[in-house]
């Protein structure tokens, strides 16, 4: 049930992809709806529960958020927002064939825009990714920003 | 609005009265810079303002920077255990003594530039080769008293309050019976304590600070602004057929759907000096899950009728004017810290319940991170609100805003009051309190000194 | 200049005045912070300026955000088939009621914070809670009548003007015989109807608003600060050998190198008010090459005859003071958008002429992305121009700029005039027209009011 | 007349290099001389003729363009401005090695400065690679901005 | 401080000669936005001010530009070898003629935007289409003179000075025995000539501009603020075991730690007006190893004992008040632009020593980047102070700056004085001079007419 | 002593990673004790000693740098920068495998950021490595700000 490491990193761009052309529906579609989208609030934060973070989303967050950005009385959204991520070279950290476990890291600066605004923010992607049925899914996603103790306006899309 | 001062407001309470009809109030308060320099000037010095909880400097030396309005503080933990408050600027040449957010500077500050070296209480200590300032006017000027603490400080059930100027009125006439919320949230810890967990979630409204502290108790707009968050997890929870266990947004961001009848009904109280609170009979809060262990928890500490009434307490917001808002039910503090009139800088501290299991501070946490955040799909809707107005206001085809919901005649702010809980009240009560603090110190003669 | 206002200006008619000598302005008028500010005030409300085309909203409910001067306004289709121009303020709280560029908001606005709902027209419909308010203040309040509308809105031949101002010059009385530009503009299409075309080219220039307008007549400049681009593709499609068909840049950009007497040849008109055309004879797009079809489609609308007058008409540049500038053979508007003394935006619209081939419009296409995106060469040429006379008339060496070009003694502004294609006459008219309106409503009772 | 996968990728990297280092000549070679390079203004804008565009230059104008950018009197390059384009892996979305066509998407940060001031931008570059006596030439160039609809200064390079 | 403007200064000498008080400073000299723009006004119009140095533009119509103060200036050399300094502004609409930081003009000057010429010492050459001027205001308006030239200029040595007042103190009363500074820099040159060595390092400082010149001659920071580059350098070197050679940083950085015993037997030296340096007796460049063939070519150019002379003079920083420091032992000149009250920019040109071994410019060269670089470690921990303290100074605990180290009593700063290396004076002599051009313009007739 | 095209691509990214994750003793570790950190100061500068520079670091410089970023009295890093690079891929310009000696270009946008400010610089990355006992090493390593003239405030990590 092993995939091989192109197949890794091409899931990697794959879904920046997605979020950046706002295939919402196929972004969820990659995850199990086991998993957890973390942005960590504290500097190496390990625990998730009794600090807060800027998201711990399950899966109904996940779904929630996306259904919203496309709401009509979505204010906030309209007009919309758009997203660009640029990726540094992903890499695989850790990889467990047997199991079918793989821990990715990647570097990206990531581009966030409104009407005339424009947030740069410079984030650390760590992703869980487990094979199901032979098909790589996201099992848990993590993203740290470099600054995550700066005061930030609103963030509206998913790096 | 004009973008330069004409000076028409500065030293000119009666102007400063103009701006507030009773039921309106004039986009000056929110949109012009001179204002907002008085609002740093007068307001904020001569009000109580949040500064921190003592459980973020636990140990001596131990320190956090933050700021009173627009000035530059460090509250620290002095040798004797007392939490002090002085302003983070070196008496030589201005220095600010530290920036690190927060850290422990021993038995003494020591200022980088030239190593003068002060007492945890801002006193004087020591300067490098003090003989160089032998028979030297340094000797007498208030310089050489060290770092300045600011004009008064409280510490009241954990939590740190400071007020700039050096005279004004006290903690306890400025606060009244408001200070009840703060009570019922310690008393929500068995062992009758809070603690501070981790660090605060930081964003940026480009907006008034005043929209805000007036939203907090706004309860209006969340069936309305909200509908894309909280009404959208209703209907996706409903397709998905009401599985059970519900998952927790349902808790925390559903009842944000809540219909006007509820709201009328949960009423809001004032206290004077422009405090108040929405949720006075139940709230958005009420209808939490129990957590296993804490009721018992809290039987033992308090025996169970007392524990029973400190729950049943389920108020929503409550506004310390002009700095924080708080909450029971959740252990939360958002600060509202202005940065400009149109820039504010919002801090919103968690605390942990001592005694009570980890699942409360874990549900705080989690309100936390769904209603407050940068990336908060609820903090979304009502940024959008705030930055909105903040341009809205700026047009000329109207100059005031309208806060006369239920405002059917002169109303006395001195006296505690519950209503209807749609009403613009509360709101009515800040600007009533900001009109005064704004022109209480108006004619001083600390004005002429400057 | 001080970069804070000292109040010089500020009800001052006689130091406004003062600013524009005949052949001279100063530089304040360009740089200074309390001018611009009075611009916005006096200048940007007593004027009509330019807000859309109707047929952005060609059904009811379509409505389209922009702003005039510094006030945001929504332009909408109302019920009754009319275009209104309405604040883009709540009257409840001041929120914008709409951000999106455009879009169709059905039979009414609602607020989107608590649902204060609006007539096309502005006219409040309804508020949510409604009972909150009987008795109160609000009823018989300006904010109890809705969404405010501008001063005054004319539609001529599908352009939207407004004049925020509520009593001042008449539309007919403003533009006068200069409205003969846009006759010609829509007379160009054989239906007598234009169409806008995709969203504008949106740009930022670091300078005032003014330099751009002052350019558009500026027959001196192109044939040296445009030698980059024009010069370089002449230069370039000689070394080619000429070939045919020639590029279409050779064109539209090529003639930019046309040579001085051309310039005076081509001749300019002013009118009173600040307005004025260059290419009075002929212009740089007299010799834009026949489009097949085009002509028959005129002469069976109009009659050979009248068809060629029409089309023999070649304006190049018509300013309509202050906002905009358009075109004849181009169906093009620059809008220009004060966002500060020294910031601009421009937003550059271009139109179909209903009936004709798609190829004229695929030729403004092309002429505006050739000539005014961020991306334009042409552009690139000007702006640099505009942003390098920003910064120089800070310094102190000079405070004036020169418009003495043919200006041989006082001039009147108040009848038409032609003249020689090089003169600084339109440039001095605008100034002129400045003065008149920076000062018309100066003492006006609605001063001392604020 | 195929080329490799890493032959289309190294391209792209390549022309990004080429633009970096103001080599226009060198860039001027890269192209058919059939190519438009078209930088769209409206969001999924479909037709480059009938709505305008930020940049629809046919070969006259890139050459008039580069020509332009060294001119003894092109006063807004004195000083010139330089540019850093960051790229995202370009992903080889149709690939015909029958007609030696391809399709590349790249999504990439670019960075314009000229004096003390400085521009970031987030575009979407789509090639159309053409294999024309067995090298790989621009047959046509896309580049979307992923804030089309914001107001921009002067943007005097080439993305 | 008010962000704006309450005119509590303009014109207004006895307030600002209220700010210093003999040892102590208030803060708004270095927070408040009207002093800036006076200082801009009156200090960096009535001092003389450094440019550049003649090697910038060896060559006729070489030109380099840069900014007096707020006031963008070129610096050119005419036809007839003279440096002249331009106002960098086209007489006729303000466009900056040139903002290549330097290149060759030739003859002369053509304007971008509608080719006017001038020759390089300003005056107009040519106008396109000249006859459009005929019987205009133009002729006899200072528009027609050309660019204006600034108030005075003076080439010193290679170094060029300016004052943008046409009338004021004369170049040598200003500097007098200062001067002797940049006469030993240059001595060490065996041809008596130095020649710029590349650009500048170029950085921005978020602070007020006298921030950085107080700290040229603050020698009790040293071992305080730069103990985290130079004691670790220090403790680093000690780790290794003192290996040889040295790394070079080790003569550059090091020497930082100098204890304050040091400190004080160097010495401070001020002159009237506002300059004075530090390191009279030896400095941290004493110990600079000697470089092979120097000393030999210095003395064939001088003789041994005049050889001598000049290389035992090693002073450390002059301040050449208010732009400059510059040094004699490295080839160095820190130029301080001001940006803004809380900005400025900073500017670090290195020269070779003409003649004298190509070692001596490398040292320059590694002195430069080790200390002044955006990069530069110890760079970086003073720019932490600056900004710091314009942070700090905000506060209102606490309104003045102390500058009494070592001052017991009044002191005339019209005096050349040498003290203990450790004192405050030449601070104090600095601000004197500041009070002294600030207000010495102030109520002069040319107020009146602004 | 020849090293694949792919260990040299990996070190680049590597280099980057230890930086972004301030692991400073195990970036000391990559270089050899001779080399010279070059940030130059002109634009094309070929003379690192006649003409200053922003940084021209000997092995001696580099340990200090580092070590003072960890400094107890390093009051500039009170509290600390963060860095996060994101690389364009990397173009090995040459290699001789006879010698161990290659030369890497890589383009990169570089974040770094401090309490709440934020700094992006355009750098191009030039690296000479080595194989030193059949690892790659540093030799030197030259970084050119795609803005070299314009004024910078403090840079305090290293791009
Ligand atoms: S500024 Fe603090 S000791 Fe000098
Ligand atoms: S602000 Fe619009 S309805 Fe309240
Ligand atoms: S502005 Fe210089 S010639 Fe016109
Ligand atoms: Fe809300
Ligand atoms: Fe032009
Ligand atoms: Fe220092």
């Amino acid at each position: 049930m092993s995939v091989s490491r192109d197949q890794i990193i091409d899931f990697i761009y794959n879904e920046a992809r997605i979020l950046d052309e706002a295939r919402y529906a196929d972004w969820i579609a990659l995850w199990l709806d086991t998993g957890h989208y973390w942005m960590p609030l504290d500097f190496k934060q390990t625990d998730p529960h009794l600090v807060t973070s800027f998201l711990y989303e399950d899966f109904f967050m996940l779904r929630l958020r996306v259904e919203r950005l496309n709401g009509a009385r979505t204010f906030s959204q309209k007009p919309k927002s758009r997203c660009l991520h640029v990726l540094n070279r992903p890499s695989i950290d850790e990889a467990d064939d047997e199991a079918g476990r793989y821990k990715v890291v990647t570097a990206m600066h990531y581009l966030e825009t409104r009407l005339d605004d424009q947030l740069l923010l410079g984030v650390t992607a760590t992703h869980d990714l487990a094979v199901v049925d032979g098909a790589l899914r996201i099992a848990n996603k993590r993203v740290d920003l470099v600054n995550c103790d700066a005061a930030f306006p609103n963030i509206q899309l998913l790096p | 609005m004009p973008r330069y001062a004409t000076g028409r407001y500065t030293n000119n309470p009666a102007a400063i009265r103009a701006l507030f009809n009773g039921g309106q109030v004039h986009r000056d308060v929110y949109v012009d810079r001179e204002i907002y320099d008085l609002e740093m000037k007068h307001l904020w010095s001569n009000t109580w303002i949040f500064v921190g909880h003592d459980s973020q400097v636990p140990n001596k030396g131990d320190y956090f920077t933050t700021q009173i309005g627009n000035q530059p503080v460090i509250m620290v933990r002095h040798t004797d255990g007392e939490v002090h408050v002085l302003y983070n600027r070196c008496p030589h040449k201005g220095t600010k003594i530290a920036i690190d957010r927060e850290g422990n500077t021993g038995k003494f500050f020591r200022c980088p530039y030239h190593a003068w070296s002060f007492k945890t209480d801002g006193c004087l200590l020591a300067i490098p080769l003090k003989k160089g300032y032998d028979g030297t006017a340094l000797e007498g000027s208030k310089n050489a008293k060290g770092m300045t603490p600011v004009g008064a400080v409280h510490v009241y059930r954990g939590f740190v309050f400071a007020r700039l100027a050096e005279h004004g009125i006290s903690f306890d006439d400025y606060f009244g019976g408001s200070l009840s919320t703060i009570d019922n949230m310690v008393d929500r810890s068995p062992a009758g304590r809070l603690e501070v967990a981790g660090p605060p979630l930081r964003y940026i409204n480009n907006c008034n600070w005043k929209m805000l502290v007036e939203n907090q108790t706004d309860s209006c707009h969340p069936m309305v602004a909200h509908e894309s968050s909280a009404g959208t997890a209703v209907r996706l929870y409903e397709e998905m057929g009401n599985p059970e266990p519900r998952p927790p947004a349902m808790e925390i961001i559903a009842p944000f759907m809540s219909p006007y009848e509820f709201m009328e009904g949960m009423g809001i109280r004032t206290w004077p000096n422009g405090h108040g609170h929405t949720g006075v009979n139940m709230s958005i809060h009420s209808d939490y899950s129990a957590i296993p262990g804490y009721f018992d928890a809290m039987t033992k500490a308090y025996g169970e009728e007392r524990a029973k009434a400190i729950l049943d307490e389920n108020r929503h917001n409550t506004v310390y004017f002009p700095s924080i808002m708080t909450k029971g039910p959740i252990q939360q503090v958002r600060n509202f810290i202005p940065l400009g009139p149109d820039k504010t800088l919002i801090e919103s501290w968690i605390y942990r319940l001592v005694g009570a299991p980890d699942m409360l501070l874990a549900r705080t946490a989690m309100y936390s991170r769904m209603i407050n955040a940068s990336t908060s799909m609820v903090a979304h809707d009502d940024t959008e609100m705030y930055e909105r107005a903040q341009e809205g206001l700026t047009t000329n085809g109207l100059e005031w805003v309208d806060l006369n919901r239920l405002y059917t005649g002169p109303e006395s702010y001195d006296e505690e009051r519950v209503e209807n809980g749609t009403t613009e009240r509360q709101m009515r009560n800040q600007i009533d309190a900001w009109v005064k603090f704004m022109t209480v110190s108006m004619e001083a003669p600390v004005e002429a000194a400057e």
